[in-house]
């Protein structure tokens, strides 16, 4: 289409700009994004520059004032900062943009969906299945779409594998606060949890510190979180916003881009991760069971629902 | 008497001290001999309180020196003052409301690195002293509890247990009683005679007189003269305070004009004190128009408590009080000025918002009232008029009428708030203290103008711990000892003697 | 669900964790009582705490000693108290603008170190914690044992404090002076006392103490360093120091209230307690505030405070 | 050796003393962006580069003009609201309580009040943010006049409630359920804060705002009840010697300082967002009690401190853009700046 914004030419560098409504060493969802971009500019060789800790009531004017510097890809990783998201699109239809996890797009803007609900519905399975006290708990930062979506889908693997499992829930209002984080955890598991899923951020340290320390089992979020806890860290459920990022700014650099949705599934990264060194403590038949269905999602014959909002 | 012989322990020479266009202190000399009781005297705003001030290392002067013993000193706190042997009692106490006596009096004496305190020993070290110079004390009162008497032994012994050599006393005297003058006298002058020296100020020529060796008057900031007391006279000292003579004739009374308009009438009335106990105990009495009641009575003994429950700042216990034949017994301040009093309270701090200009002060009262607010809108004009005259009419020494109250000295402070005390025309006054560290020339200012008050039909509730003010000025006199009315008289009746018994507690 | 409330492990995990909690925001609230009754109001200890959990962190980390790590936390927090002491003391400056800035300072500060010393790695360095010193026997008595007597040393510590401090300021002249600065400054001053220098010194202890108290954070019990480890405590110290009415029985009432909703609202989430989740969240605040209406009245705390002192200048 | 050093500033800093106003001001504010630099050179940016932008985006375009404004207007609000409160000496440390209750209250008229000419819908809009802040306010002013309950801790412990409340709703009852976000769907367009400067998002609220700075001004000064909070907070006794009913007095002052913030809500909401957001303020309600406090509780200064800070906010975020300065620095600068602004305000005169 006429519309579609070109990209530049060849001898000029692609400049992207990323604006985050947190900071870029959140452990969790900006710091994220931000290896995204860093990930771009390794594979695609674009420029980059970044604006952290953008309150709502700014992010319009930092959107505005990377477009008026020339920005060619803007990425807005904040999925309630709507109308500053539109409203700078519209305004600046020759400039591409990127909503992370938004619900509306237009010519020049795209939009990542993460369809966490698949790896989490995997995760899901595992707990189900390798729960000795069929108490599972899970620790989430805020209730916002993508928690909820990560939430509804591993209740569902949960109650597929193991009917008689019981789901402890803790929000903790934050998604930074890791002590917040550590004791829900440690509460959960003091009401009998032996398998603990943490869903969200920065938070999600504490959570996976806790069972750590109490040598239950846990899962992780949004990155790969083994480190946190090697003894009891069995897999995590990535969002995929770095490889997902890394995509789109590949696909505006080969002149392929469109304001669609992109839907980053297992496919694209917001898979499980690896077992690491825990894989001898999950059962064979577990993990074949996991292979299974993740193949199925993937050949779409296992379709998992996006129960993104809270009840 | 001293000899001039006698050496210097203190020289001030050549002191100069501004505070932004007022000269506080224009190069004043000034000297304290050895053993020596030395009065310092002056109108209000003279500048005797800044020239302590300095002594004591709370001012810096602009110019000048001081020598302590011979010895060129450069006093930059009061802790400096402290170690060279200076203690002073200010017009306004020093003390720390929330802490005990003892705990007031050993503050600041412990060495750094013996912090573990001995109240014991402390305690025993203060009753000693209190016994030896007759000040008696409760050392274990907190301070917020006393009266202003037992505030003001408090700091004479707080300066005493720090072994002071020179005493400073800012108006001691102005919010005793008779009786307790005298205790103070008896002490300053065992404090003499064990080789301690005395700055003495006063607004009391005839306590200036009786207990001082030498005399220093102060006029606008300059000494004007030091004189041996013994050659002083009274008419003397006041031209030099003054500038001008200044007649000393106790104003004559017409015969009580025995109105039977009953102002204000008190009906057994209790009330409960800071202590929670009762300060107040069934009190009734009532003032008619044109007629003044004094109440005598040693500072403590439930006065203050009585009047703040007539202005509606304290809740009484039991009992009414009437003012013009309605009852106000529960009514707020508010309701009570409007029912036509006027109200000098007891501590001027309580009558003045420091950080406002005089204007603001001048109706603090009448604010929310025609002709200085419309609609809820303070009209200036008015409040600027009415401020200029108070200010005048009192003759309240400042710049103008935009300065801060909080500059003003203590005794114009006391000017102003009379001034808007009576500006308000009120049916009837209650004052407290109304002369309080006020000067010769105002006091007899102020006394005039309540005698003509009265004659013109004003009832006025007087509370004065000065006897001869209550004498002077009362129809009839009521004396509170303890929370009771211990005897009522008409001014025919009574004598300092028979006052002095009641006051003592023993029945007439 | 009652059942599960009076359990024994429901009641020993609930009262370990109330006394978990409590700890950091007691030893900071106490040195912050401290800076408070010498007049000094120092609104900056949210962010002192957070200065002092990443020295805490960095130095335990870079030397392998827990100790010196704790040690330099309060040390960083002093620096930082001195200066809030400097620029309200001794400048006269507004405390509370001072306080706000010095929060933004220190935040900006721990964040800046922290990038330039770890980086921005996936990785987060990580540190064993102090470990828990069961007393012998005593830790044995069921729940109060595990409670009271199996923690850190450093809860063990803050705890002996409370009996120091009430000596302290009932039974020394220092603790007297220190009130009495607060209470009077210009009585304080004519009884000879250096009004400045021990404001001073006490907001100096005030920030070292809150550095203590960030670096109780990944020293005892987190083991890392994020830039929101100690979100929102430190203005709960403050909080506290006014709920215990600038006494050190009062505000181990206020902490241990203030810990003890917050363990329990976790715990009734994890019951999947039948209440939106933001109501449980919100439970500390409110269950505080409830407690300071019923409980907590009169007693505006020492009569100078957040008041410069000029000696000059009447007031 | 600490003593030693405090007697060293005690000295040097005599001298400075007689320096006048502006000149010593104006070093102190140089010297906390000298600071700032040594942290700008230290991660390799260009502080020159950094200060450039930081003006430019502050002031150096109608649109950056603009933009300091509305960060201004909330500011300002708020700031007027606590310097009212402060007066009294009300600790309000509640504001931002206060903004997001009337940030809420003005959502939920903006939203569902349909049929109304703007102008009207508009006014109840705003009203609606004023009687939510005034509603959170009344409790803590009751609370102290009548039980003597410390308001510090209600006002912030209320703060953190009302955050809680906000989003609940924004996850329930307020949430747009065509969306897949947690946010409010946006308010009627008859709810607008109208746009003054076009093409830049210069609301009507700004105006407002400085139009009630003055008029506080006005009535702090001119009116009985301006002169009794005023007396109320600087002499609570003699006010009441005066015949002023103080509780009273505070009551209504928490409730005028409270609604303040309430319609600092408002407008944002009103002016800017055209939704509710969670965290619509990041923290306004806080910065406006330093706000207020540089301008001494003085209205028309808290209208120049409102515009110093926000200019700040706006430079300092602009310099990431422009310059790369992350954002730790950025708080390291702003920190420095408002100590040493504090300093070299309030350092003749006793603050409050
Ligand atoms: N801190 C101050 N700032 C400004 N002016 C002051 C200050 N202290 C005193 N003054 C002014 O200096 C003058 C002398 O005041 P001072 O208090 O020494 O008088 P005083 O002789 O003690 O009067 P009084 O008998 O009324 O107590 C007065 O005009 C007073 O207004
Ligand atoms: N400070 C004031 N300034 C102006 N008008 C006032 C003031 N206080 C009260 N009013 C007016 O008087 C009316 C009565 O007020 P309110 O009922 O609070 O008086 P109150 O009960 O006597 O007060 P309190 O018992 O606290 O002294 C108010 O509605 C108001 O119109
Ligand atoms: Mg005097
Ligand atoms: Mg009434």
């Amino acid at each position: 289409a006429p519309a579609t914004p070109t990209p530049a030419a060849e001898t000029k560098k692609v400049r992207v700009a990323l604006v985050l409504d947190g900071k870029i060493d959140d452990n969790g969802w900006n710091q994220a994004a931000y290896e995204g971009l860093k990930e771009a500019e390794a594979q695609h060789g674009v420029e980059i520059a970044y604006s952290e800790e953008i309150p709502i009531p700014d992010y319009e004017k930092a959107l505005r004032d990377y477009a008026s510097q020339g920005y060619d890809l803007i990425i807005a990783h904040s999925s309630i900062a709507k109308e500053a998201v539109m409203n700078t699109a519209k305004d600046y239809p020759k400039i591409a943009f990127l909503w992370t996890d938004g619900d509306e797009t237009r010519e020049n803007l795209a939009v990542i969906r993460p369809m966490a609900q698949e790896a989490s519905y995997l995760a899901g399975l595992l707990a189900g299945k390798i729960t000795k006290s069929n108490i599972v708990g899970m620790v989430g930062g805020i209730d916002i779409p993508s928690t909820h979506r990560s939430y509804a889908a591993f209740e569902m693997g949960l109650k597929e594998a193991n009917p008689e499992a019981k789901l402890l829930v803790n929000w903790v209002g934050s998604f930074l606060d890791v002590a917040a984080g550590k004791e829900a955890a440690l509460s959960q598991i003091e009401a009998g949890a032996d398998v603990i899923f943490g869903n969200g951020d920065g938070q999600n340290i504490g959570v996976l510190q806790a069972a750590g320390e109490k040598n239950v089992l846990a899962i992780g979020a949004v990155r790969d979180q083994f480190n946190v806890a090697p003894n009891v860290v069995l897999t995590s459920v990535e969002w995929g916003f770095r490889k997902g990022i890394a995509e789109v700014v590949g696909d505006y650099v080969a002149g392929k881009f469109s304001g669609k949705v992109y839907e980053i599934g297992l496919a694209h990264g917001a898979d499980l991760s690896p077992y690491h060194e825990n894989a001898s403590k999950i059962p064979e038949d577990v993990q074949n069971l996991i292979k299974e269905k993740r193949q199925q999602i993937i050949d779409g014959k296992l379709s998992i629902p996006d129960i993104s909002s809270a009840q | 008497m001293m000899s001039d012989k006698s050496p210097s322990v203190i020289v001030m020479r050549g002191i100069t001290k501004r505070f932004g266009s007022v000269v506080a202190n224009d190069n004043v000399f000034f000297t304290l001999q050895k053993g020596e009781i030395h009065g310092l005297l002056g109108e209000n705003g003279a500048g005797k309180t800044t020239l302590m001030n300095i002594l004591y290392g709370l001012h810096q002067p602009d110019s000048g020196e001081i020598l302590i013993n011979g010895v060129h000193s450069h006093i930059k706190s009061p802790h400096d003052a402290i170690a060279r042997g200076i203690g002073m009692v200010h017009q306004h106490f020093m003390q720390v409301p929330t802490f005990t006596v003892i705990d007031n009096v050993i503050l600041g004496l412990q060495p750094f690195y013996r912090p573990a305190l001995d109240r014991r020993h402390a305690r025993q070290r203060l009753l000693e002293i209190a016994h030896l110079y007759g000040l008696s004390i409760d050392p274990d009162a907190y301070i917020w509890q006393l009266s202003v008497g037992d505030r003001q032994r408090v700091e004479i012994i707080k300066a005493l247990y720090r072994n002071v050599r020179i005493l400073i006393l800012d108006e001691p005297t102005s919010v005793l009683t008779p009786q307790e003058s005298e205790d103070l006298f008896h002490t300053l002058r065992r404090l003499v005679e064990n080789g301690l020296s005395v700055v003495f100020i006063t607004h009391n020529l005839e306590e200036a007189l009786a207990i001082t060796d030498r005399i220093t008057v102060l006029r606008n900031g300059k000494a004007m003269a030091t004189l041996p007391s013994v050659h002083a006279t009274k008419e003397e000292l006041a031209s030099l305070m003054v500038g001008r003579q200044v007649l000393f004739d106790i104003p004559t009374l017409d015969l009580p004009d025995v109105s039977v308009n009953e102002v204000l009438s008190v009906e057994k009335l209790s009330v409960k004190g800071d202590r929670g106990s009762l300060a107040v105990r069934t009190v009734s009495f009532s003032v008619h128009q044109g007629e003044i009641v004094g109440i005598a009575g040693v500072d403590g003994n439930g006065q203050s408590e009585l009047i703040q429950v007539l202005a509606g700042l304290r809740a009484p216990y039991e009992g009414r009080f009437f003012i013009k034949g309605r009852e106000m017994t529960n009514a707020s301040p508010r309701e009570i000025l409007q029912a036509g009093v006027g109200y000098i309270p007891e501590n001027l701090e309580d009558a003045l918002i420091p950080s406002f200009s005089l204007l603001e002060n001048a109706v603090l009262d009448t604010h929310y009232t025609p002709p200085f607010s419309r609609n809820g809108v303070l009209d200036f004009r008015n409040i600027v008029r009415h401020a200029r005259a108070l200010i005048q009419s009192h003759d309240v020494r400042v710049p103008d009428e935009m300065a801060k109250a909080a500059v003003l000295s203590g005794g114009n402070k006391q000017k102003f708030i009379v001034a808007r005390a009576l500006a308000r025309n009120p049916q009837l006054l209650i004052a407290a203290h109304p002369t309080r560290g006020i000067d010769i020339g105002a006091e007899e200012y102020i006394r005039n103008l309540l005698l003509q008050k009265r004659k013109e039909g004003m009832a006025i509730l007087l509370v004065s711990t000065k006897l001869d003010e209550i004498m002077s000025l009362s129809d009839r006199i009521l004396v509170m000892e303890r929370g009771r009315i211990m005897g009522e008289m008409l001014r025919e009746e009574a004598t300092i003697e028979r006052i002095g018994m009641l006051m003592a507690g023993s029945e007439a | 669900m009652l059942d599960q409330i009076f359990s024994v492990v429901f009641l020993t995990g609930f009262l370990a964790a109330t006394l978990r909690m409590a700890t950091p925001i007691l030893i900071t609230a106490l040195g912050e009582m401290i800076a408070e009754r010498s007049g000094i109001l120092n609104l900056g200890i949210e962010g002192i705490m957070v200065l002092g959990a990443f020295v805490g962190f960095w130095v335990s980390y870079q030397s392998g000693d827990l100790w010196q790590g704790f040690l330099w936390g309060g040390l960083a927090g002093g620096i930082i108290g001195a200066l809030m002491g400097i620029v309200s003391v001794r400048f006269h400056a507004n405390q509370i603008v001072t306080g706000l800035g010095i929060w933004i300072l220190c935040q900006g500060l721990s964040s800046f170190l922290n990038r330039r010393i770890f980086g921005i790695s996936s990785v987060r360095p990580q540190l064993p914690t102090l470990p828990a010193i069961p007393i012998p026997g005593l830790s044995k008595i069921p729940i109060l044992g595990e409670t009271l007597f199996n923690q850190n040393i450093i809860v063990y510590g803050t705890l002996l404090l409370i009996p120091l401090f009430i000596y302290f300021l009932r039974q020394t002249s220092w603790g007297l002076h220190l009130s009495a600065v607060g209470e009077n400054p210009r009585a304080a001053d004519a009884a000879g006392l250096r009004v400045e220098w021990i404001r001073f010194l006490a907001t100096t202890f005030g920030g070292m103490m809150a550095g203590w108290g960030g670096a109780y954070l990944p020293i005892a019990f987190y083991g890392l360093y994020t830039d929101d480890l100690a979100v929102g405590r430190g203005w709960m110290a403050i909080a506290v120091v006014a709920f215990g009415r600038w006494s050190p029985l009062g505000m181990l009432a206020g902490a241990l209230i203030f810990g003890a909703s917050s363990a329990l609202q976790y715990r009734l989430q994890a019951m999947n307690f039948p209440l939106p989740y933001q109501f449980l969240l919100m439970l500390p605040f409110l269950i505080t505030l409830i407690f300071v209406v019923l409980f907590v009245r009169g007693g505006g705390g020492p009569a100078a405070l957040a008041k410069p002192y000029i000696r000059t200048q009447s007031e | 050796m600490l003593q030693k050093i405090v007697l060293w500033t005690h000295k040097r800093t005599s001298n400075w003393q007689q320096m006048p106003d502006w000149l010593s001001s104006l070093l102190v504010i140089l010297l906390a962006f000298l600071i700032g630099a040594l942290f700008i050179i230290a991660i390799g940016a260009s502080p020159l580069a950094a200060y450039g932008a930081l003006l430019r985006a502050a002031f150096g375009s109608v649109n950056g003009f603009a933009e300091t404004m509305i960060k201004a207007c909330p500011l300002l609000l708020a700031g007027l609201g606590i310097s009212l409160a402060y007066r009294a000496q009300f600790w309000n440390i509640g504001a931002e309580g206060q903004i997001y209750a009337g940030g809420v209250c003005a959502a939920i008229v903006g939203l569902y009040l349909h049929g109304l000419p703007t102008f009207a819908h508009i006014t109840l809009t705003l009203l609606a943010g004023m009687i939510g802040g005034a509603l959170l306010g009344f409790f803590p002013a009751l609370f102290k006049v009548r039980l003597g309950v410390n308001e510090m801790i209600t006002t912030l412990m209320l703060n953190y409630v009302v955050i809680q409340v906000v989003a609940y709703l924004l996850h329930g009852p307020l949430r747009d359920q065509a969306s897949g976000i947690t946010i409010s769907p946006q308010l009627l367009k008859s709810a607008w804060l109208p746009i003054v400067v076009e093409r830049t998002r210069f609301h009507l609220g700004v105006l407002l705002a400085v139009g009630l700075a003055l008029l506080i001004h006005w009535f702090i000064y001119r009116t009985v009840l301006g002169y009794q909070i005023r007396a109320s907070g600087e002499n609570r006794r003699a006010a009441r010697v005066g015949g002023i009913r103080v509780n009273w007095v505070i009551i209504w002052t928490v409730l005028l300082s409270s609604a303040l913030a309430g319609l600092a809500g408002a407008v944002e909401v009103s002016g800017v967002q055209h939704r509710l957001v969670e965290d619509f303020s990041p923290g306004y309600g806080y910065l406006a009690i330093a706000v207020a406090l540089l301008g001494n509780l003085e209205p028309v200064r808290v209208i120049f401190s409102s515009i110093l800070f926000a200019a700040l906010l706006n430079g300092a975020d602009a310099m990431q853009r422009a310059a790369a300065v992350p954002v730790p620095v950025i708080y390291v600068i702003e920190g420095v700046v408002i100590v040493l602004v504090a300093v070299s305000i309030f350092r003749r005169k006793g603050s409050l």
